[in-house]
């Protein structure tokens, strides 16, 4: 026995469960403390770093839509003047969009897709904590820049020529910008990390019509990520060049364009919505089944709209441009890809409705928060519909009527589904249950603070309220209700602190949670909870889309891994055959190393060109560190 | 819940190649990304001369020379590309490593071209939105150049090391190949906007 | 937290609060002292306003304030004698000669009071505060190196490169131009 | 759909204003006001719908056998697809209501009446072009227009992006650099009404207003010429001081006044600026007392603006004031 320990290549078919279990524990190990923080590539422990920091992002955005509410809710308030309100503004949405909204989807991602599928890590785990560096780099620049009075103050959206090296003195324009790259590559790098996790580390027999709907939709919302993202990135590199030195694509004097910016902007900002929007009602569509004791209902349209929404998504960008004055011809056309969206998450919601309707509801709090998506997320659709009618959006855009519609949208259709993917989760990843009875309040509070909130504001547009104003004259007849609205946000806000305060303390004092607390079907149930750092001793076998429901009492597994070394299952893309062993890499700080590098490069080089040149050299110099063969059993062939 | 053995995957490879590999699919995924970005910046120079009274705007056509050598350049490199992609996967470590050398040097070739491209532009980044997308479409592609002859070096290096012959070497080189197939192969369409489209 | 990282965050606050502060209104007593400059005879030279001194001369550093000069550069058409600062009928401004010295008060008294061969007075076309403007964007036209705060171009037709890349005499446009 | 629309606004009530889209005030406000309730009805009665449905779902009891849960799960499968189809059918109905009403709105007049608008940061600039350049009307932050007659508003931005919107007359059109824009719409009842920027342009973005006042065709014929007209004559002798003021002192290298010596292209033109409703871009009514202090101290009160606080005594600024006000 103890030769076969010493042995190179040791398998799990020659070890008991527990030396089994001990070996792998070794093998998979992070050192504890300041080391392990900085090296680890777990995907567990790089996913909840994630949440926990976008939410401090959440927190922070907040605070600043309490400021904006303070300000605006008397007319002509003077505590916070034109210069602040306009940061206050831009920092909200660039903070809830780039640092909140879109990381969490994609950390949740991170998350669930290994754990769903059945496999050790996320495929290229180094690029994975990566992206964690970088992008909390991007987050404390802007939030530095903010306090520094150097925050962006042109809006999440920094339409040139306001932007622009005219209209636009000093730095702010550009951390804005800078901050984008930040973010782009952070989302960029989970995209291929869970495009490549999904096609090739499922587990065997996991064929295509058996992948959890959540990670059909972050496999969907990958490839949005990867085919929008550059938009933007080239978009904010141009704004860069023009402001520090002086190309002219924005210019029109020098046969630029300001409408290029918005066109490019858009063609990533309202697929922007859908990679914030799919991951959601992946949750929802892993969610619900477990609250109402029966599979999915139309586990293929699921699928289909998805992809529909998908590529639906990259055909409407010009929806935020119909005043813009482009040609009317194409008017129409757009009104009608514009609406053609509706189909799709039409199809969305009338599965789900079935999916309640042939089964018997559990009512706990995740199913509460998934009941206040419905109210709130069809309400902003169909809102959504009428901004998409051309003619009804000259009347409507950049109104408060378009602020209720987004934050109808965002907030019911992703952040409620988040909660409740928050609430659902947070057993498995802490081994602990969350209050139920704060979560009940939590829940009333925030769909109660959210709908009083947000609703007057459809009318206070059409009132003519327009966004994006600091203040607005007492002779107006908005101020009843801005007062009513920024009372109601009180509520709204002690509703996500009571879930903040129940968060934190479930994780400490919470009830124990066990293996499958809720009695789901899929496979990160079939784990303990928490899960150890190798997620699963052995790797499942998947023999229908509800293994845990559909497979008695035992679980099916294979063996025959290595557990000397970090191993992991390559399988076919569309059948998942098993195909090959794989390693997966061990820690290491690179990349930590490597993202400061890419900082200083990226910050540099808004002061100055030249950083491009004398920045890359660090860079190069950490990725070839990240990279050299350690000749570790990981490296045999 | 209890675990039931219903599967032995002892028999299977320690490493996958070509598509079992998941660098493979990586490389892949880059390549759309990178792919994408390509595809907006033709994407705006189109735009901008659709806009333009005249194109280009104010400079007459770039001096097609250079340009022409370095699409020759990377053309002619790609057979030697493949050689060196074939000879990866057939784990000839000696061949390997003298067309990593080649490819160096054809890496190289293109980018002291491409400084002389830049000069024959005849027009600068600041001048008007037309000499803007000309330097930043050189530019990137430039990048792209540079970024896969560091890769290139880099593995010439590590071949010369003990890590070396191994699969998962090789499966480097062979991703690596295919990059710079795509360096190639993104060029074409910025050839095409930069000497073709200027002169129409 | 150590101390020096409270020394170096206060650092960076202070450079990121003073070059991008935008402070619209000045107190009507302040924006009268910033006239009182002592000159010598000749009226080139002197001291400036102790009060522009104790403002930490915004003038000169801060991004809002040099965007504001730029405008007026435009607005009061200094370019319809002086071109883009590359000079025509009257003296060039980004040569880093200057004729009348190339200090702020220097500057300040050629736009408030005029120069002979020319120079209108712009004492009673201009606010002093917006005088000091204009001279704190001209002595960035001039300068060596730019700064953070220095603007950039224009959003129209180009005739030199924008002020952020200054030297700009030894950058003005031709068709072989290298960099980055 | 006539009933309802009489009957809805009662439940929103306070919703009328003079910039509201609820309170339409010519026909291509009236069309999009139309379009606005048949989409709300439509949106609002599926909503109900589905909530019905989901309140159903819960309530309902699950099916008890085998047999009968398949049967309802295949009853489920004919109704989903009957909603999408429903789906398809409203979103298809929706877009040619929308295309109507497009059609409605932009449909060509060629006798219409054109004024070009500026956009400056953070003011406009109004200018009544005419063959004869002396009969070319330039005014500021505010138009005129003659009731029943189609105008069409030449839109274009001096700086950045802005956006011309009076959501009592019709939609709006954005103002862009390099590009021109127009509008056409028609009042069709006198009024002022007011119009606001509507796209985010910088510090004072939220105080860049422009009322429209339409009024019968004889009035604005007469508020034309007299518009047309130089600079009233100072009537006393601290008017005459004021016009002095105002000539030798900072305010004549932006204002114009025609018929003085300011002759400033930098800011609006105040030869009939007391004939205006407001000042500052909509900002303030004009009295005696708001020109005062606007003079006085425009920073204050609009932080940002490009209007410097111009260093007067007492003496100067009641005699600019007073002068002021009699340019109407």
């Amino acid at each position: 026995m103890s030769e076969a320990l010493e042995q190179r290549d040791l398998r799990d078919t020659a070890l008991d469960e527990v030396l089994l279990e001990s070996r792998l524990a070794r093998t998979w190990h992070t050192p504890p403390g300041w080391v392990g923080f900085f090296t680890t590539v777990d995907h567990k422990r790089i996913a909840v770093r994630y949440i926990v920091t976008a939410f401090a992002f959440l927190l922070l955005g907040g605070v600043l839509a309490l400021l904006m509410r303070l300000q605006l809710s008397r007319p002509e308030a003077g505590l916070i003047g034109p210069d602040l309100y306009n940061q206050i503004f831009t920092v909200h949405g660039s903070t809830m969009m780039f640092l909140f909204a879109v990381p969490v989807m994609e950390a949740v991602g991170v998350l669930l897709v290994p754990l769903m599928l059945g496999t050790r890590n996320i495929a290229f785990p180094r690029l994975n904590a990566f992206s964690y560096w970088i992008y909390l780099a991007g987050g404390l620049v802007l939030w530095v820049a903010f306090v520094l009075d150097v925050g962006p103050d042109v809006g999440w959206f920094a339409y040139v020529p306001l932007s622009g090296p005219q209209y636009s003195a000093g730095k702010r324009a550009d951390i804005w910008a800078q901050m984008i790259t930040f973010t782009e590559i952070a989302a960029l790098a989970i995209a291929v990390e869970i495009v490549v996790t999904v096609l090739k580390q499922r587990a065997p027999g996991m064929s295509l019509d058996r992948i959890p709907l959540f990670v059909w939709a972050m496999f969907v919302t990958s490839f949005v990520v990867i085919l929008a993202m550059p938009a933007v990135v080239v978009a904010s590199t141009a704004l860069i060049l023009d402001r520090l030195v002086g190309t002219h694509f924005f210019n029109p004097a020098e046969g630029g364009d300001a409408l290029l910016w918005q066109h490019l902007f858009w063609f990533f900002g309202h697929p922007e919505v859908y990679i914030i929007f799919l991951p959601a009602v992946g949750m929802i569509s892993s969610i619900l089944p477990t609250f109402v004791r029966r599979p999915i209902f139309g586990y293929l349209p699921l699928v289909l709209a998805l992809i529909g929404t998908g590529i639906l998504a990259f055909g409407l960008w010009v929806h935020h441009m119909f005043t813009t004055g482009l040609p009317r011809v194409g008017e129409s056309f757009f009104t009608a890809s514009s609406m053609a969206i509706a189909v799709p998450s039409g199809v969305q919601i009338f599965c789900w409705l079935a999916t309640i309707w042939l089964g018997r509801p559990v009512w706990r709090v995740p199913f509460l928060y998934i009941l206040a998506f419905f109210f709130t997320f069809v309400l902003g659709g169909l809102t959504g519909v009428m901004v998409a009618s051309v003619p009804l959006d000259t009347q409507v855009h950049d109104t408060y009527f378009v602020v209720a519609h987004f934050h109808y949208v965002l907030v019911g259709g992703a952040v409620f589904p988040l909660l409740a993917a928050v609430t659902y989760w947070f057993s498995k990843m802490t081994g602990r249950m969350m209050s139920e009875r704060l979560g009940r309040w939590s829940v009333a509070l925030l769909f109660i603070g959210f709908n009083f909130t947000f609703f007057p504001m459809h009318i206070l547009g059409l009132q003519g309220m327009p966004r994006r104003i600091y203040t607005y004259q007492a002779d107006l007849p908005w101020g009843g209700m801005n007062l009513f609205v920024s009372l109601c946000s009180l509520a709204l806000a002690a509703g996500f602190l009571l879930f903040v305060w129940n968060a934190l303390r479930s994780a400490r004092a919470g009830e124990a949670a066990g293996d499958n607390p809720w009695g789901a079907a899929t496979l990160e149930w079939a784990t303990s909870s928490p899960p150890p750092p190798y997620n699963f001793t052995r790797i499942p076998v998947v023999r229908s889309a509800n293994p845990l429901w559909d497979d008695g009492g035992a679980l099916p597994v294979a063996s025959g891994l290595s557990v000397n070394r970090r191993e992991l299952l390559i399988t076919t893309t569309a059948e998942a055959r098993p195909e090959a062993r794989e390693t997966s890499p061990r820690d290491s700080a690179w990349p930590f190393w490597a993202a400061i590098a890419t900082t200083i490069m990226l910050v540099c080089s808004i002061f100055t060109p030249w950083a491009v040149v004398w920045g890359s050299i660090p860079v190069a110099v950490t990725l070839v560190g990240w990279f050299w063969p350690r000749g570790t059993p990981e490296d045999d062939s | 819940m209890k675990p039931r053995i219903v599967a032995d995957l002892s028999h299977l490879p320690l490493h996958g190649a070509g598509s079992a590999s998941l660098t493979w699919w990586g490389t892949l995924a880059f390549m759309l990304i990178e792919g994408t970005g390509f595809a907006l910046g033709v994407g705006v120079y189109l735009y901008l001369a659709s806009l333009a009274p005249e194109w280009p705007l104010g400079a007459a056509a770039p001096d097609p020379l250079w340009g022409t050598l370095i699409t020759a350049a990377l053309v002619i490199s790609v057979v030697p590309n493949m050689l060196v992609s074939r000879w990866a996967a057939a784990h000839d470590l000696r061949k390997v490593r003298i067309g990593l050398i080649v490819m160096t040097v054809l890496g190289i070739v293109p980018l002291v071209l491409r400084v002389y491209e830049f000069g024959a532009l005849n027009v600068s980044w600041d001048s008007n939105a037309y000499g803007s997308i000309v330097w930043v479409l050189l530019g990137l592609h430039t990048t792209h150049l540079i970024t896969d002859v560091a890769d290139t070096v880099v593995l010439l290096a590590v071949m010369f090391t003990r890590h070396g012959d191994n699969k998962r070497r090789y499966g480097d080189v062979q991703d690596n190949a295919l990059y710079w197939n795509f360096v190639t192969l993104t060029w074409l369409p910025v050839y095409a906007c930069l000497y073709g489209l200027a002169r129409l | 937290m150590k101390p020096w990282h409270a020394a170096l965050l206060s650092l960076l606050l202070l450079a990121g609060c003073k070059r991008e502060t935008r402070q619209a209104r000045l107190d009507p007593a302040v924006a009268e002292a910033m006239d009182s400059v002592a000159t010598l005879p000749i009226g080139i030279n002197g001291r400036p306003p102790p009060v522009l001194l104790a403002m930490g001369e915004p003038y000169r550093s801060n991004a809002y304030q040099l965007s504001q000069g730029k405008r007026l550069y435009a607005w009061f058409n200094c370019q319809g004698c002086h071109t883009d600062g590359g000079g025509g009928s009257a003296p060039a401004l980004m040569d880093g000669w200057w004729r009348y010295g190339p200090d702020a008060v220097s500057i300040f008294l050629s736009i408030r009071d005029g120069r002979p061969n020319g120079m209108p007075a712009f004492r009673e076309r201009l606010t002093t505060e917006q005088i000091w403007q204009l001279t704190g964007y001209l002595q960035s036209l001039g300068a060596t190196s730019s700064t953070a705060a220095t603007p950039g171009r224009n959003d129209s037709m180009q005739t030199r490169p924008g002020e952020n890349r200054v030297p700009s005499m030894s950058r003005l446009p031709s068709p072989h131009e290298g960099g980055p | 759909m006539k009933r309802a629309s009489r009957l809805l606004p009662l439940l929103l009530a306070g919703c009328s204003g003079w910039q509201s889209a609820l309170d339409p005030r010519g026909p291509s406000a009236q069309d999009l006001h139309g379009l606005f309730w048949l989409f709300t009805i439509t949106c609002t009665v599926i909503w109900l719908a589905v909530m019905l449905v989901l309140l159903a779902a819960l309530l309902r009891r699950p099916p008890a056998t085998k047999g009968a849960a398949e049967a309802a799960g295949r009853r489920s499968a004919r109704v989903v697809g009957g909603a999408v189809a429903a789906t398809v059918l409203v979103v298809a109905g929706l877009t040619f209501a929308s295309y109507l009403a497009t059609r409605a709105i932009s449909s060509d007049q060629p006798e219409a009446l054109v004024i070009r608008l500026r956009g400056y940061q953070w003011w406009w600039e109004v200018t009544y072009p005419h063959e004869q350049p002396d009969q070319t009307l330039l005014t500021a932050n505010e138009i005129h227009i003659p009731t029943g007659r189609p105008v069409r508003i030449e839109l274009a931005a001096a700086d950045v992006i802005h956006s011309f919107w009076v959501p009592n007359l019709t939609g709006k059109q954005d103002m862009i650099p390099g590009r021109s824009n127009s509008l056409v719409f028609t009042a069709e009842k006198p009024g002022t009404y007011r119009a606001q920027c509507a796209e985010f342009c910088g510090l004072q973005h939220a105080h860049m207003a422009l009322h429209v006042v339409a009024e019968p065709p004889e009035a604005f014929e007469r508020w034309r010429t007299a518009q047309l007209a130089e600079a009233p004559a100072p009537e006393d002798a601290e008017e005459e001081e004021g016009r002095r003021v105002l000539e030798s002192k900072a305010c004549a290298a932006c204002h114009t006044v025609r018929g003085t010596e300011a002759a400033g292209n930098l800011g609006p033109d105040l030869t009939h600026v007391a004939s205006r409703r407001f000042i500052a871009a909509g900002m303030l009514p004009t009295t005696r007392g708001s020109l005062a202090a606007w003079v006085a101290d425009p920073q204050s009160i609009k932080p940002g603006n490009n209007m410097p606080m111009v260093s007067l005594t007492a003496d100067e600024l009641q005699a600019v004031s007073a002068y002021l006000t009699r340019l109407r």
